[in-house]
């Protein structure tokens, strides 16, 4: 590869070596960020390192630190815990090596935040309950502290509750584990029998809204409930398009978009160009009944359909481009 | 010089001994029956939908997949070993599924026997790593368990496997779920009875009836306690190792295939710590009726006790992250209980 | 006032009384004799002694003051040393046969805390050296067989600064040269002042040793002789009848050859061997520890591949692969150590009387494949009676018999069936005088089988064959009594054939 | 009817037997150290960065916390027990050190000892089980682990600890991690040795010799393979396991402090494959050097393999998902290469 034509330095002579620190490193949302970020990468002819996390922040750790003395030219962290990143990454840039940060807070001025903003996507979703529900209901409520995002869409919850005191909270559950989606149903299951009156489900996690759909078409009770979430994938959509299927919206962004958005805000910094220290990719409504007359059932039939959700002008240039 | 014995204190001394040792016995063998029942009792009182058939049902629905991988543990602890790929195995089996029926476009009648079948493939792996190249249970099946951890990664490049896959060579999966199979994990008979359940139970009663009542049951449990002596009293130890391995496979995989029915994809997040629930219901099984051995009706008993507690705190609201802990504690007393009073005379 | 004095001692053991008030004294620098049949309850009282078990009742004074060891270490401290019966408490598998040596130098704290390769090889060569023994130290203790473990314990008792000495069947499997030695030994002992308690149903080892004989019956001190010991009548005491004599050396057979050997060989360089056992004939093979004797009927029973020869069982050809095999082919073997080669672990299926007996039948009784129908259970009860097994039934526990009457079950398990050949190695180890004769007997009984014997204590075959051969080196030597007998005790392991 | 002996054969088939032996022997005892000198060879080749000192250290840094967890899980398996809460002990040990720092304001001086005084007690609450209680020790260990991960979850609601943490009763935590503490994970001797290198390798040290060359190491295998055997010969058996629970205990919260510095919170998800990665290093240790037993000295190896692997395969930038298929089959290709390989006369 000889680079890019016209592209700045020093893209123009290619051989441009990326590394991709991630800390979740299995998983559909993983597996789409990296499809994304390494089709951006290609397009730009950057030979990109990955480093999967294996959900563990001091492997992470030490993987930052080793990429540092790999001598990329930029490092792309995709969440993580801040408190065990802040200093590796300030050892980065002093050896002069560009960092963007997605969906983990390294608040250093220096690193460019990459947001789907999880803010955003509970705000959405819960607004359209509202639509749908008005704003006195009994809800169930599918959150299990510990990871960073729901963390964030749990505080939109909580502030949602507090604005709309007709919003009464029946039951908190979910669980993650070797069989997240199964065990959240027999959760929601025995949720749902102690608590018949529970007509909405906030289950800002796809893999929770899997279960809690699973739990009502047992119980019978599809009719009854309604499921706001989080989160996209295929499957996802095949169930929210489903016959009398009760998961009725998700909020969501791309995450090979957030993917391509990763790379191209490092590739700017290398080049030496100017990148918002906030780079928001907006994410998008999926209502069933929007899904169904658009009639997909895979995310990049979404993406076809819905430009919004294929694509994001957040961090471009003319010189770099779009990945395909 | 022989001495005269007086009978005196002799009876009454003994008498003592045996009602304490009635209450220990019945304590003992009860302990985790006593316990199953209280909460059983307790929670139905605290919450009355917890009573209802359709929440014990979906109780026992929670515990099914974790039952049945249970009773395959067992069956290689029988044997003297340790099947640590259990867990692997099963959802290895849920993505083998998947990929069967969304990318070959198998139908139901296809995708179960591929699947089992995959299932006694690697049973049988364990067992020739183990009886033929000599290497330990647990390392063999440690190994297996890694191999098959990555293995299920590979085929989708680390994806979930649903309708639309794009396949690593950018082509789309032309298949589907077929909604038969999904019927194994969704649907029930007369209309209250979960099909996961009712294989639950087939199992159960199956393998507890070999293991307990038949000789190849004898030969695997001699196996396991002396495996020279089996071998010289003519038991083919080398084959009944084999064949454990292999039946705990084929287990692994019908767990596979209802977590594959119920979740209606194939999911990479499925994963490893199947096989920690797994080999707690097996050692459970240990204290249930004072066995202290491996035993398949203690492990389903012990699978549903750990479901029952779980569901009951769920639904009484108790907060998830003091459920584990709850969970500790009974079990803890649950022991103490069994092992903690001596059996007098030892 | 002697060194020990146990008055009116009561162990329980559920129903099972196995110590029923039972008395005893001891005098410091004697041996004495402690007599029993199997189940008599002489386990129990050592075990007690030792502190591996405590008393429902009675006192023991040791040294003039009230002993109560709590553990065996406390029984250790105060100077009571014990070589237990089984020989499967002696020591770890994965351990050095040194450090097996120096275990109870290591509880007790009387090593270096670092230890080094050769100072634990020096340390036990001295402990093998005070008892005269010769062990391949650096070999793991789980090779070893039941002979030399049983070394172990004893080397690693007759070492330790004891002033009762307590040995539990020290003799049952160890050849004569070893119990000559060891002979030797307890007598230096003796001389220095320390007493030793000694038990065993080998006449010779107590004629050899003993000053006293104390005999026990039912849990209860029945009896008592000194020198010089009346040992008819001693046993007549112990087993509650005379002893049935029998004069049967050298019966000649006529019958048809139901195992015959041609130029067998055991091991390479081996010499060949030839013989056959006739129809209703019990042979025995005798010779010293390494000698072949196990090697030669685990060959037969086809768990070593022969280097070379041709076996005949019934005149048709007869090469085993596997037990399996030699099994099917109508023959039985039971092996030297009952702890390795017979029996399941406490509590296990199948680790009952009922179970053990029936393990290798189950395909004959079960042939449905499904265990329901009490024919297990018959079958016990109905051994239980034939070789009087003490036990409280069909369903006991193995681990709850006395160590003579596991054994006797192990050989119950392969009367249960009608074998053309038995194969039994040391097959009386522990086993008392009187089960030996009806054991003996009750073979005799079916004469349409042939059996051969490994035992290596000359007088034990004289005792139970019609014929015998020696064996040495893994070659068979003519019997002739007394120049076979004197050939044995000149007979010394070396390295070669012990490990 | 006798069968000639093939006389002629049997030397030469001795001789090669015995060449062979000599072979076998040393790949078997080779084995897992040729594989890892060959992928340190191989991968340097492939990566030059691989072979620098700095990637050295952050390999050796990246495995010192499960060699840590291996060499305590060695303790137990060497006492015939097993300890299946080390990895829940480790994490738990996170949550106090974070707690401790953060609500009570601790500095690394009180932190530390706390901590570790923490682990000790949950040594002897496995141990007390065990010892007294007569649990087995799969059993007891697994209660012990369900407890550690709910207890580790309730003081902070569930909520990872860092500062400015909200407490349940709705007040602000003051306290904050003590750079100190946090120097034990991220600083280095030298500015090349980081310091969790440094402790590794010290515990190695210390527990190898601790095992293999005192009197108190004897008795911990001799209580592992004969317990009552142990007893008789006068060895406090019950002691010693105690102790051995109670060293496995502090390990772990060593390593859980170690964990805490790197990563400067209490991180509820920590330590989820820790206890994996801890008992795959410890028995791949038995097949190091052949020893066929636990042993210290194989479990770092063992754990250093494993981190040599995945890094390698990192920085060859292989994709995660073919990674643990990878990590399989190279173990099952050393364990064969170990066990395949009879010894002969066996
Ligand atoms: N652990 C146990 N549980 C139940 N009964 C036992 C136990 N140990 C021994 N007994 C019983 O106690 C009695 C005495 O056993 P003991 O071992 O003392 O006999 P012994 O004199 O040593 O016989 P042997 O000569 O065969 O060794 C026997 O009836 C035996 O069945
Ligand atoms: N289980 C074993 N472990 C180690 N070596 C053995 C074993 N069995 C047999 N051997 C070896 O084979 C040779 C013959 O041993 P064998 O046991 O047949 O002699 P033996 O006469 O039966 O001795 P013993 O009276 O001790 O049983 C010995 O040199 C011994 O080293
Ligand atoms: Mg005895
Ligand atoms: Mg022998």
């Amino acid at each position: 590869a000889g680079g890019l034509a016209g592209a700045p330095a020093p893209f123009d002579k290619g051989g441009v070596k990326f590394a991709l620190v991630g800390f979740i490193s299995a998983g559909d949302f993983f597996a789409a960020y990296q499809a994304g970020a390494e089709a951006q990468a290609k397009a730009l002819d950057v030979d990109l390192q990955v480093f999967p996390g294996r959900q563990d922040s001091a492997e992470q750790r030490s993987q930052i630190e080793q990429a540092i003395n790999l001598g990329v030219k930029a490092i792309i962290i995709d969440h993580g815990e801040p408190e065990a990143l802040q200093d590796v990454v300030q050892k980065a840039l002093d050896a002069g090596i560009k960092v963007v940060a997605f969906d983990v807070n390294i608040n250093n001025p220096a690193v460019p935040q990459v947001e789907q903003s999880d803010h955003e996507l509970a705000r959405l979703a819960l607004e359209q309950a509202a639509k749908d529900n008005g704003t006195t209901f009994s809800a169930g409520y599918a959150y299990v502290a510990g990871f960073a995002p729901l963390d964030r869409r749990n505080e939109v919850w909580q502030e949602f509750k507090k604005s709309n005191p007709g919003v009464v909270e029946k039951a908190q559950f979910g669980a993650v584990n070797a069989t997240t989606a199964v065990s959240t149903a027999d959760q929601a299951k025995a949720v749902l029998t102690a608590n018949p009156d529970i007509s909405v489900v906030f289950a800002p996690y796809d893999e929770f809204a899997r279960g809690v759909k699973l739990a009502a078409s047992d119980l019978g009770i599809s009719s009854k409930l309604k499921i706001y979430s989080a989160d996209v994938s295929s499957a996802d959509i095949q169930e929210i398009v489903a016959d009398g299927s009760p998961w009725v919206a998700t909020v969501a962004t791309n995450p090979a978009v957030v993917g391509a958005v990763s790379i191209r805000a490092a590739a700017k910094l290398v080049a030496g160009e100017a990148v918002d220290h906030n780079l928001v990719v907006q994410p998008t409504l999926l209502t069933q009944a929007g899904l169904r007359s658009a009639g997909v059932t895979t995310v990049e039939e979404l993406a076809a359909k819905i430009p919004a959700f294929n694509a994001s002008d957040v961090a471009t240039a003319s010189w770099i481009p779009a990945a395909k | 010089m022989t001495a005269p014995s007086p009978a005196a204190s002799t009876p009454q001394f003994k008498a003592d001994r045996l009602s304490a040792r009635h209450v220990f016995a019945f304590l003992r063998k009860g302990g985790i029956i006593v316990l199953l029942a209280a909460m059983l009792f307790g929670f139905s009182l605290a919450q009355p939908a917890f009573s209802n058939l359709v929440n014990q049902m979906s109780i026992l629905q929670s515990v099914s997949v974790v039952a049945i991988l249970g009773t395959a543990v067992t069956l290689t602890l029988a044997v003297g070993g340790f099947d640590l790929s259990i867990g692997a195995t099963a959802a290895s089996s849920v993505m083998a599924a998947a990929y069967a029926m969304i990318v070959w476009q198998f139908n139901v009648w296809l995708t179960v026997p591929f699947v089992v079948g995959f299932g006694i493939a690697v049973g049988l792996f364990n067992g020739f790593l183990i009886v033929k190249v000599r290497v330990p249970d647990l390392l063999a099946t440690l190994a297996t368990m890694f191999l098959l951890s990555g293995l299920q990664l590979i085929p989708s490049a680390g994806r979930s496997i649903s309708a639309g896959l794009i396949l690593p060579d950018g082509s789309k999966a032309a298949g589907a779920f077929d909604p038969r199979f999904l019927e194994i994990g969704r649907s029930g008979l007369f209309g209250f009875l979960p099909l996961p359940v009712v294989l639950m139970a087939l199992i159960a009663v199956l393998i507890y009836v070999l293991t307990e009542h038949t000789r190849f049951g004898r030969l695997l449990f001699a196996t396991g306690g002396n495996e020279l002596a089996a071998r010289l009293s003519g038991a083919p130890t080398n084959r009944l190792r084999l064949t454990a391995y292999a039946l705990s496979g084929a287990l692994a995989s019908i767990g596979g295939v209802i977590i594959a029915a119920r979740v209606g994809r194939g999911d990479v997040s499925t994963g490893g710590s199947l096989m920690m629930d797994a080999v707690a219901a097996a050692l459970i099984g240990f204290a249930v009726l004072d066995k202290r051995r491996p035993n398949v009706l203690g492990a389903v008993i012990g699978a549903i006790f750990v479901g029952v507690l779980l569901n009951g705190l769920t639904m009484l609201n108790t907060p998830y992250y003091t459920q584990d802990f709850v969970k500790g504690v009974v079990l803890v007393g649950a022991l103490s209980l069994t092992y903690g009073l001596t059996r007098p005379g030892r | 006032m002697g060194l020990l004095a146990v008055e009116q001692l009561v162990k329980h053991f559920g129903a099972t009384k196995a110590l029923d008030k039972a008395s005893l004294r001891l005098q410091a620098g004697e041996i004495v004799a402690l007599m029993g049949a199997n189940g008599a309850g002489k386990s129990t009282l050592v075990n007690i002694l030792a502190g591996a078990l405590a008393a429902d009742g009675g006192t023991i004074t040791f040294r003039g003051e009230a002993f109560k060891p709590a553990n065996p270490a406390d029984a250790v401290r105060a100077g009571v040393v014990t070589v237990h019966q089984s020989t499967d408490r002696i020591g770890s598998a994965g351990l050095t046969v040194a450090d097996a040596l120096l275990m109870p130098r290591y509880a007790e704290g009387s090593t270096s805390f670092f230890l080094t390769r050769r100072s634990v090889r020096q340390k036990a060569a001295a402990v093998l050296a005070a008892a005269d023994f010769d062990l391949p130290l650096d070999s793991d203790f789980g090779d070893l067989r039941a002979a030399d473990r049983q070394l172990v314990a004893i080397a690693r008792a007759v070492a330790a600064k004891a002033s009762l000495l307590i040995l539990d069947e020290p003799t049952a499997s160890l050849s004569s040269v070893e119990a000559q030695r060891l002979y030797a030994v307890l007598r230096r002992l003796r001389a220095r002042g320390m007493t030793i308690l000694y038990i065993s149903h080998r006449i010779a080892d107590l004629a050899a040793l003993a000053d006293r004989a104390v005999v026990m019956r039912g849990g209860v001190v029945v009896d008592e002789f000194t020198t010089p010991i009346d040992f008819r009548a001693a046993v007549s005491a112990m087993i509650g009848r005379p002893l049935p004599s029998h004069e049967a050396i050298e019966r000649d057979f006529h019958g048809d050859a139901v195992l015959s050997v041609q130029g067998l060989q055991l091991v390479p360089g081996a010499p060949a061997i030839d013989f056959d056992v006739k129809r209703g004939e019990v042979v025995a093979v005798t010779g010293a520890l390494g000698a072949g004797k196990s090697r030669l009927l685990a060959t037969l029973f086809g768990i070593n591949s022969p280097v070379a020869g041709a076996v005949q069982v019934d005149g048709k050809p007869y090469h085993p692969r596997n037990p399996a095999e030699a099994i099917a082919a109508g023959v039985a073997y039971a092996g030297e150590d009952r702890h390795r080669t017979s029996l399941l672990p406490a509590g296990w299926p199948g680790s009952s009387v009922a179970g053990t007996i029936s393990l290798p039948h189950l395909a004959k009784w079960f042939p449905g494949g499904l265990l329901f129908g009490d024919r297990e259970a018959e079958e016990a009860r109905g051994a239980i009676g034939r070789l009087g097994i003490r036990t409280s039934g069909p369903d006991a526990g193995i681990e709850t018999l006395s160590g003579g009457n596991q054994q006797k079950t192990v050989l119950a398990r392969w009367q249960a069936g009608d074998f053309r050949l038995l194969l039994l190695d040391e097959p009386f180890q522990g086993v008392d005088v009187g089960a030996r004769a009806d054991i003996i007997a009750a073979i005799r009984a079916s004469t349409h089988g042939a059996t051969l014997i490994a035992t290596s204590d000359p007088e034990e075959a004289i005792e139970v064959a019609d014929r015998i051969f020696a064996i040495d080196r893994h070659g068979l030597i003519p019997w002739k009594a007394p120049d076979a007998v004197s050939a044995l005790a000149t007979y010394t392991p070396n390295e070669a054939n012990i490990r």
